[in-house]
């Protein structure tokens, strides 16, 4: 049983984590930046702390400044949240040696898992499909297009430690091929540091669908379904459902049991996301794994009723799975929506004051938010406002709740990005469950 | 400007819906602000492990003095990290500097621990030590005030 | 289907009525009085319109007023919510005559059930239990003091017409039943109009119980199991659990059975409640029943996960129940704490203006309100500001869930009863479950 | 700068917008922040069945002329209930009363149906109709202005 925790973010999930411990009898200790002395985190935890200046680089990135922070204050276990140190294996590591309790896989899990070329092995070799690929790093043009020619083009060129879709070219022709591969070395390098390149087959209009993985440290594991997260700008997901209208019962035991077997096969732990493609003839191929609790978590929560963050804790304390893979079950229809502070056609960043807020409620609507009103929306950090998500038994139920649930939503003083999800709600192929990764592209 | 101004200006501010209110003329300056949302709100502070500060007003308290001291000739020397505040460089050694010290520019202060390092903070001008606002031992956030110097001219 | 509502209510009931019909696509007409031009169910409906001054006799009990509404505005159907004219037979037949669909049961069904005297008769027909009484109503002091002989002191003086403890005495001998008897006669004709009072045996200590159901005009009825409501404040609930802890399965069926007896046996038809008195000897007692939807319904919907008002809607648009008595089930344990407007010692009304407000969001938190930060809370109507209703597997959980969120409820401005739901959930005897009707006053 | 000039800056600001303000000048620098929120709101109102009346504003607009005109000599006659207007006694009848007729206390203005019952709405002083805001047959809520009627004097 840890007696209090450290969260190591800010924003919605930071506020995430401190309910699920206030609902487990654990104290919190917030950290914030001199930027976030007025957010909400900061209010609801326990304690908080502040960590350094508004860059992230020396606050939220500061290692030193964390596990400071935790040994001055006798925390004895870090929360992690997603982004910032999240899937930072050095920090892992680093607690690991202090003897913290870091909520989350080993720091050497997150590394096999954080590169790519090493996850993609990893899953080929425990017979977990994977798109034709390079089957290793680059180092050279003449590599480059000997392995294109094979795989046939148009051919991806992905950033072994890539993310967010940097370090990432579309090739069409042998003819652009040089160039792009230069290119996506180039940007590998300066935004990963790490200039590591493969090459995998295009895969057309794919879907992006993820399966959520819960795996104590006695060797239990089980899969809680999917989550549909096709509808992307930029790489970046702003809505997401579960069940996937794409897949049925069939295919969502077989993806499940895919993800399943690399999650046993790795000896992984805590909870976890195996990101797969779905292409159009339902045929499903690995892409990676996020060794971290994902911002889409609530829709798996609404429609499994397990509190993830919870069994986040209760793994990381060494306590065993209380859920079976039988007794998992899908009820009902989720959906997330991502209100962001953007303008809803230029997607620039809105920061600025909230001056008026109504917060939708009543029957199957959930906020996770970071937001009240007088609230000053920093300009340092993601822009993320809320998570609004709903729940009903069918689908069509779920996104006239949607629906209306947007409809009461409103924020003053900054602009946001509900009225594209309105759009989105009344949009036919949403409606008829057709989106694939262009749908936003198609429909902005 | 005297209490009968200031109290027909307030008096007219309550009929309106004005929250801030600064003026400035030739016999002075008047700025109010009225209650209102969040400023307001309750701002948690640091927790310390025992023995704790009181919650929300020491540092608090802290930083409207710093405030204060900055208007005359005494600058603040604020924690640059997280970590645990050491007056001397082992529990044997005495203090780096005591009150009303007299210090120079790059002379040592304090030190802050954090993760097993002794980062030692120091003064960056010639001055004298008139407030040592923190306990030897205690923890210390980003920015917390440590010092009062008055700053030799 | 109706193609459009009018919502004859104001405040969070209003709001989810608003909720119900945009989901299922149904035009909703907000009335509001001048004093609630900037309530928030008028900014939420389709449209609204003024239907006269704040005072309630001449805008929300206006009848008049409704039914034009309705005319002019060529809305089909009205639902009344709770409180105002939801329990007024008279504004029920005059929909009626008028053609316009109210929704809730016949004004004939709404007759019988108002008539305490009258609903213990036809209780007591059916072979429901009732506490021993005087089987009609009572006209002079030597009946009364018969009755009272023969069913045995303490007796509870109580108004035909009557609600919310007024007209209502207790007795405890012989010597003071006279002045009792004409001093509840007295108060019965001032507060209701109707002076007829009876008497029935006082049960000590009791538990509030009450049973929802469920009932289409096709002549099905299920019942979805027991409400907790016996935390009260001079007859006014302020906390309500389901299920109870003091009920385990084979009461709530047996308890559920008697319900749908009564409802059954008088043809009831939509959404009803059944109260029952629960004794020490677990013993239980018909009540009344109340002909509408409860504030407290949302706990039965999160147990359940049936949607009450829509359920409402689609009995008063001529559907059969989609819902089988076998197929309803009580997952996990909900509590809801209404948050009023007033002094949590004193209880004095606290109207005025909102300043700061954060509301709690997160897993398993419902938030049912009318409020946003720089409402002005009329002294007007009733003090009820939103309902805060939680759900978890277990009854331990709820408390706990119920605890963060009401430390994370933050309403600035005026005064409310947050501090006092926080002391009840940290109380021995709540979180033992032992609540009967006096726990409040011993509480405070 | 004194509080004459402050209360003719902020009855300017009244009519606007505006929530910050800053002003300086020769004789001084007057801030001013006004509160917000709450006021600001979009206010829905009736939706009337077809011809329908443009959303919101129709109705507010109506409320602001509502208020100029009092303030002059003329006095806005407003609807005692919700129902629907009637400028004539029946579809055949003339109307009540035409733009610019002279009316006297207690003559009948025009008739508000409700619940199929015809309620005259009387004129409580003589004068002169000088506008009809509403159109034969219009619904009508509680206290809309139907009549702008010219006071005699």
């Amino acid at each position: 049983m840890f007696n209090k925790i450290l969260i190591a973010n800010r924003g919605e999930i930071a506020i995430r984590i401190i309910r699920a411990c206030k609902e487990m009898g654990i104290r919190t200790l917030a950290v914030y930046s001199e930027a976030d002395r007025e957010s909400l985190h900061t209010r609801l935890a326990d304690g908080a702390i502040c960590i350094g200046p508004a860059k992230s680089k020396d606050s939220y990135l500061n290692i030193t400044s964390l596990i400071s922070s935790m040994e001055v204050a006798d925390a004895e276990a870090v929360h992690p949240g997603y982004g910032f140190l999240a899937e930072n294996a050095g920090f892992a590591e680093a607690c690991e040696k202090c003897g913290i309790k870091f909520i989350g896989p080993t720091s050497a899990l997150m590394r096999l898992m954080g590169n790519k070329v090493q996850a993609k092995k990893t899953a080929e070799e425990l017979k977990i499909p994977v798109l034709p690929w390079s089957n290793r790093g680059l180092s050279d043009e003449k590599e480059a297009l000997e392995v294109s020619k094979k795989i046939g083009f148009p051919v991806l060129i992905k950033a072994a430690s890539g993310g967010g879709g940097r370090g990432m070219k579309l090739v069409h022709t042998q003819a652009s091929l040089a160039s792009a591969f230069n290119m996506a070395k180039m940007e590998a390098v300066s935004a990963f540091g790490d200039g590591e390149v493969f090459i995998e087959r295009f895969c057309e209009l794919p879907r992006h669908i993820e399966i959520q993985i819960v795996a104590d440290e006695h060797g239990n594991v089980v899969h809680l379904g999917e989550r549909e997260c096709s509808i992307q700008r930029r790489h970046q997901k702003i809505l997401e459902e579960s069940p996937s209208p794409q897949v049925d019962s069939r295919l969502r035991h077989r993806m499940g049991d895919a993800a399943v077997k690399l999650a046993r096969g790795i000896g992984y732990t805590n909870v976890g996301t195996v990101e797969f493609l779905l292409d159009k003839n339902k045929n499903f191929y690995f892409m990676e794994m996020n060794t971290r609790i994902q911002v889409e978590h609530p829709i798996t929560e609404f429609v499994t009723g397990v509190d993830l963050v919870k069994e986040q804790i209760n793994i990381a304390m060494g306590k065993k799975l209380a859920l079976k893979q039988k007794n998992v079950t899908m009820n009902g229809h989720s959906i997330e929506c991502r209100i962001n502070a953007e303008d809803p056609r230029t997607f620039v960043p809105s920061p600025g004051k909230i001056t008026e807020l109504i917060i939708p409620g009543g029957p199957g609507v959930r906020v996770d938010g970071s937001i009240y009103c007088g609230y000053i929306v920093p300009p340092y950090y993601d822009n993320l406002l809320a998570k609004l998500v709903v729940h009903a038994e069918t689908r069509a139920e779920a996104i006239a709740r949607m629906t209306r649930a947007l409809e009461e939503f409103h924020i003053g003083g900054i602009k946001t990005n509900i009225s594209l999800h309105l759009k989105i709600m009344k949009d036919h192929d949403f409606i008829a469950g057709k989106t694939d990764i262009d749908f936003l592209s198609r429909f902005t | 400007m005297d209490i009968k101004d200031i109290k027909a200006i307030y008096k007219f501010l309550r009929e309106t819906d004005i929250v801030e209110f600064e003026v400035e003329g030739a016999d002075g300056k008047l700025r109010l602000k009225r209650g209102t949302a969040a400023g307001a709100l309750q701002q948690p502070v640091f927790e310390a492990p025992s023995p704790a500060p009181a919650p929300g007003s020491a540092q608090e308290i802290k930083k409207e003095e710093a405030e204060k001291v900055k208007a005359e000739n005494i600058k603040v020397v604020t924690s640059p990290m997280v970590g645990t505040f050491y007056r001397s460089p082992s529990p044997e050694a005495s203090s780096f500097v005591e009150l009303g010290s007299i210090v120079k520019s790059g002379q040592t202060l304090c030190i802050i621990e954090a993760m097993k390092l002794m980062n030692e903070v120091e003064c960056e001008f010639n001055g004298k030590v008139v407030q040592i606002l923190v306990d030897n031992g205690q923890p210390v956030e980003y920015g917390e005030p440590l010092f009062h110097v008055e700053v030799s001219r």
